[in-house]
């Protein structure tokens, strides 16, 4: 069986394909944004909340790092209906990518507040500024600087891991890709398709996180110079 | 621990047996005394898994007495609805038997027998909603599985505001409607009887019939050797009842008259 | 067909299927574990050729998803006239993306062992290769061992989007039973429980392994 | 007979000119200091000795074997010329006998009796027979750095560097280092050292080289080039470490 690639019957639903990578950005965006705060809250009082606060978050990362993420989207998309609990495809994809996400920042953020040395806290203690000042200033923010790369590639594949939620019905990049190939048939033509354009919001966010990173942070260690 | 690691590579490796490029498709499968069949697992009654989660169902009996009728060993591939194209074209089965419906569209991909198969398409609801005609889906959220016939007949028939809400396979398409996450479906009668009859508390039923039906067993286009005998077979098997009986012990009631092509 | 429950039979179904996740898993971890390594040389070699295409591999494959791999590769190789089971498409995908994640976090481990380990065994004479062998690699893998722990969570779970293209492992049958049976939250809460059995161990040991000491700060990635 | 022969060596960093155009040669058994500021290129100048660095003109002859520009058969020339690095660099997942036999047995292919003897003899030299079976992070600054030594000189070199050797080392440990290095002057090693003890320099060394900006400013012996300057650069250096 000799095959002949085709392209055609797949650039002519190119309009569709890129609407399809527009959801996928959004959602990647919103994710990455709820997931991102998520993990900063919970990596806060996961190291200096209650103990039973502690306890409850490191359930939740440890589900979130030991279960498939597809098995966390059915759950939530065809199981909690059982509990009265039922979302639309899209919201139980949102909540499934920042359940997912936050978990892995938690743990990320958290790595990052405790290895900043205490002896900080004490020195901002001795210039009498108030405890919560001292924890935003002496570590929260140096924190994420110091964990910025490994939250902005975990950030990326939390972006390429929406292509999952094609599976409960949300009509993304993967999604509309599934349906051309349902219908022309030219299943390898889609997923290159469909590949190249991940690629190029892969390769965009990437250029995205290292342009946000360099102005957040490079603006901030000059002020730190001068002051 | 590494002798076991290996025999797990080896596995894997054997799974890569390639095939050449055949000049019958007929001949090679005799000549390696097996056959290859894609069947789904999600459409009770013509296919689903017993209790000992073994495929069984109208398409499995018929993929079962194709191999014995060819004198060969039958392995089945498990599809989904979504799939069940892609799967016979890239090669990895001989044929496919799972409710496949003949289309000008996929006669131009596939080879399509003459029907081994007929039923009638119902949409199915929850009895709270009110739904007799296809007017009726309008503002619902109508399930479909990706690529299969529901969907090309909804898509193309359904109301303008119709939420058209695909899926990738069967089982979730079902779940879905079982779950409450979408209004509506469709499928053959007795798999909605099925539903309903497992699902008593879901509160379903069958509200109006959508379409009538054929399943065609598919083959890469190509074979004419394979296609000449799988239409014999269906022919040999409508006559001496056999088709029917098999009907009969899945659906619970005879099959409709077949046409040829 | 009589009404079916969820019953022992079934979850001893579902940890059948788990065999093939572990299998899988197992697949991928050696497949990518070789790829994994001579992309971490490549990167680390002295051949600029080699240094390029390894980190075009790491990039392109890290910019995909897993899903579209696994499309691409079920679809693909069928095309090319071979006969590919899902177990060898998802295998080829699975051993792709572990390769590439390996291979970055092993790069990661030969470069952290000081520039002066190379000086020292090179003014001993050794060649590049025994360097490698005798002296980098060692020091390497004590580094290695908790991030590869780590990112073998990754990829069991990983293999639970082999169900997509119809492989039967552990998530694929969640779903077949619970067509057969619509208990979707009781079925999703045993897959996620089994593969929670499967990962959570990994998981211990690889943050246990990190806090003694015994390697180099690992990168949680995962999704 | 030279054994060390350089002839107009250079090499640049960039625009920053490293080393200018170095020439002097040593005879076998000899013992050469280089001394100078940091920053001078005598720690450049010994690493190009070995090949650790290139150089990009001129020509090292290091018994018998030949450094030009873009020259890439090392391997035999390092059989020939051992280097001890200032942070000793052992190999510390490896016991201190293999950290000394691995060059012998997988370069040289010795036996693995032979290697176990060979290793015997030379950690017996640096005084360190009892450390045989320890491992790097057991032993001192000063015992690390002797193994070191011990390791360059299970290859029988036929010069042996020494870059900075005592500068990681307390005060109370260069002794014992220097002691072995002492030695194995005696016995006849043709050695070259960067150094900045220069008590040690001007007692054992036989031959003295100040490097100044690159270049080999005064070299002869340490009468010569310690007691009487000839040029007021190094008579500041010398006024200022001295």
């Amino acid at each position: 069986m000799s095959y002949q690639l085709q392209f055609g019957s797949v650039l002519a639903n190119l309009d569709e394909l890129l609407d399809g990578a527009a959801t996928t950005l959004w959602m990647g965006a919103a994710t990455i944004l709820l997931g991102s705060v998520l993990g900063i809250v919970l990596a806060i009082l996961r190291t200096s909340g209650p103990a039973l606060c502690r306890r409850l978050i490191d359930g939740y990362v440890e589900i979130v790092r030991n279960t498939p993420f597809l098995v966390q989207l059915f759950f939530i998309f065809f199981g909690l209906p059982s509990i009265g609990i039922r979302l639309l495809p899209i919201e139980a994809a949102l909540l499934a990518l920042v359940f997912n996400l936050g978990g892995y920042a938690t743990e990320i953020v958290r790595a990052g507040i405790e290895s900043i040395h205490p002896g900080q806290i004490e020195a901002g203690l001795s210039l009498g500024l108030s405890r919560w000042r001292i924890y935003r200033h002496v570590v929260i923010v140096p924190a994420l600087e110091r964990v910025y790369p490994a939250l902005s590639s975990q950030s990326v594949l939390a972006l390429l891991g929406t292509s999952v939620v094609s599976q409960i019905s949300v009509v993304e990049l993967t999604a509309v890709g599934n349906t051309i190939q349902s219908a022309t048939y030219r299943a390898f033509e889609v997923y290159i398709v469909i590949t190249v354009l991940y690629l190029g919001l892969a390769f965009a966010s990437r250029g995205a996180f290292w342009l946000i990173g360099l102005a957040a942070f490079s603006r901030r260690r000059r002020l730190g110079a001068r002051a | 621990m590494r002798l076991k690691f290996l025999t797990m590579l080896m596995v894997a490796a054997c799974a890569l047996n390639a095939t050449a490029a055949r000049a019958d498709e007929l001949d090679d499968i005799l000549k390696r005394k097996k056959v290859l069949i894609a069947v789904q697992t999600d459409l009770p009654p013509y296919d689903t898994l017993d209790a000992n989660n073994q495929p069984v169902g109208y398409d499995i009996d018929v993929a079962k007495r194709i191999a014995s009728d060819l004198g060969v060993e039958l392995e089945l591939v498990i599809v989904s609805g979504a799939n069940r194209i892609p799967t016979l074209v890239s090669g990895k089965v001989d044929m496919v038997v799972a409710t496949l419906s003949p289309t000008p569209q996929r006669a131009a991909v596939i080879g399509l027998s003459s029907p081994y198969l007929a039923y009638s398409q119902y949409v199915i609801a929850p009895s709270a909603k009110s739904v007799k005609t296809l007017d009726d889906l309008k503002d619902l959220r109508v399930g479909v599985t990706r690529g299969t016939l529901q969907d090309d007949q909804i898509t193309r028939r359904a109301p303008k505001g119709t939420q058209i809400m695909r899926f990738e396979d069967d089982s979730s398409t079902a779940q879905a409607l079982l779950s409450g996450q979408i209004d509506a479906s469709a499928w053959g009668k007795s798999i909605n009887d099925e539903i309903i009859k497992k699902n008593p508390s879901s509160n379903l039923e069958n509200k109006f019939a959508l379409n009538s039906l054929y399943g065609s067993i598919g083959l890469r286009r190509g074979e004419p050797d394979l296609m000449r005998w799988i239409n014999t077979w269906i022919f040999v098997h409508k006559q001496d009842g056999w088709l029917s009986d098999t009907h009969k012990k899945w659906v619970g009631e005879d099959l409709p008259s077949l046409p040829a092509f | 067909m009589n009404s079916r429950t969820f019953s022992w039979t079934d979850v001893l179904f579902l940890i059948e299927a788990a065999r093939w996740t572990l299998l899988l898993s197992a697949i991928a971890f050696a497949g990518g574990g070789v790829i994994g390594l001579a992309t971490a040389l490549a990167r680390t070699g002295p051949s600029r050729l080699l240094r390029s295409l390894a980190s075009i591999y790491v990039e392109v494959i890290q910019g995909i998803p897993l899903l579209a791999l696994l499309f691409l590769s079920y679809y693909g190789i069928g095309i090319l006239g071979i006969n590919v089971s899902p177990v060898l498409a998802a295998s080829l995908a699975l051993v792709l993306n572990a390769g590439a994640f390996l291979g970055e976090a092993w790069r990661g481990c030969i470069e952290a062992v000081p520039r002066t380990q190379w000086e020292a065994s090179a003014s001993l004479a050794l060649t590049r290769p025994q360097q490698l062998r005798y002296v980098i690699l060692p020091q390497a893998v004590r580094l290695a061992v908790p991030p590869t722990v780590g990112l073998m969570v990754q990829i069991v779970k990983a293999t639970s989007l082999a169900s997509v293209i119809g492989f039967v492992e552990l998530s694929r049958a969640g779903q077949m039973l619970n067509n057969a049976t619509f208990k979707p939250f009781l079925i999703f809460a045993v897959v996620g429980a089994i593969y929670f059995a499967c990962c959570y161990p990994l998981s211990k040991l690889s943050g246990r392994l990190e806090r003694s000491g015994n390697g180099s700060r690992s990168p949680v990635k995962g999704f | 007979m030279a054994v060390v022969r350089l002839s107009k060596v250079s090499k640049a960093y960039g625009t920053h000119q490293v080393l200018r155009e170095v020439s002097f040669e040593l005879e076998k058994g000899r013992m050469l200091a280089l001394i100078g500021r940091s920053g001078s290129g005598k720690s450049t100048l010994l690493r190009c000795m070995n090949g650790l660095e290139t150089i990009e003109g001129g020509e090292i002859e290091m018994a018998g074997h030949k450094i030009t520009q873009g020259s890439v058969s090392l391997r035999a020339l390092r059989q020939d010329v051992g280097i001890v690095f200032q942070q000793y660099n052992l190999f510390p997942h490896l016991t201190v006998e293999r950290n000394v036999t691995l060059a012998p047995d997988v370069v040289k292919g010795m036996a693995r009796d032979e290697a176990r003897a060979l290793a015997r003899r030379v950690l017996a030299q640096v005084g360190l027979e009892s450390k045989i079976d320890a491992y790097p992070d057991q032993l001192s600054g000063g015992q690390q750095q002797r193994v070191a030594i011990a390791r360059s000189l299970a290859m029988a070199p036929k010069v042996m560097l020494f870059d900075e050797v005592t500068s990681a080392l307390d005060p109370e440990l260069t002794g014992e280092v220097l002691k072995v290095m002492e030695d194995l002057a005696r016995g006849g090693m043709t050695m070259i050292l960067v150094t900045h003890e220069m008590a040690f320099a001007r007692r054992v060394a036989d031959t003295v080289g100040f490097m100044h900006h690159g270049r080999l400013w005064e070299f002869g012996t340490p009468e010569q080039v310690m007691n009487k300057p000839a040029t007021p650069e190094l008579e500041g250096f010398l006024g200022a470490v001295l």
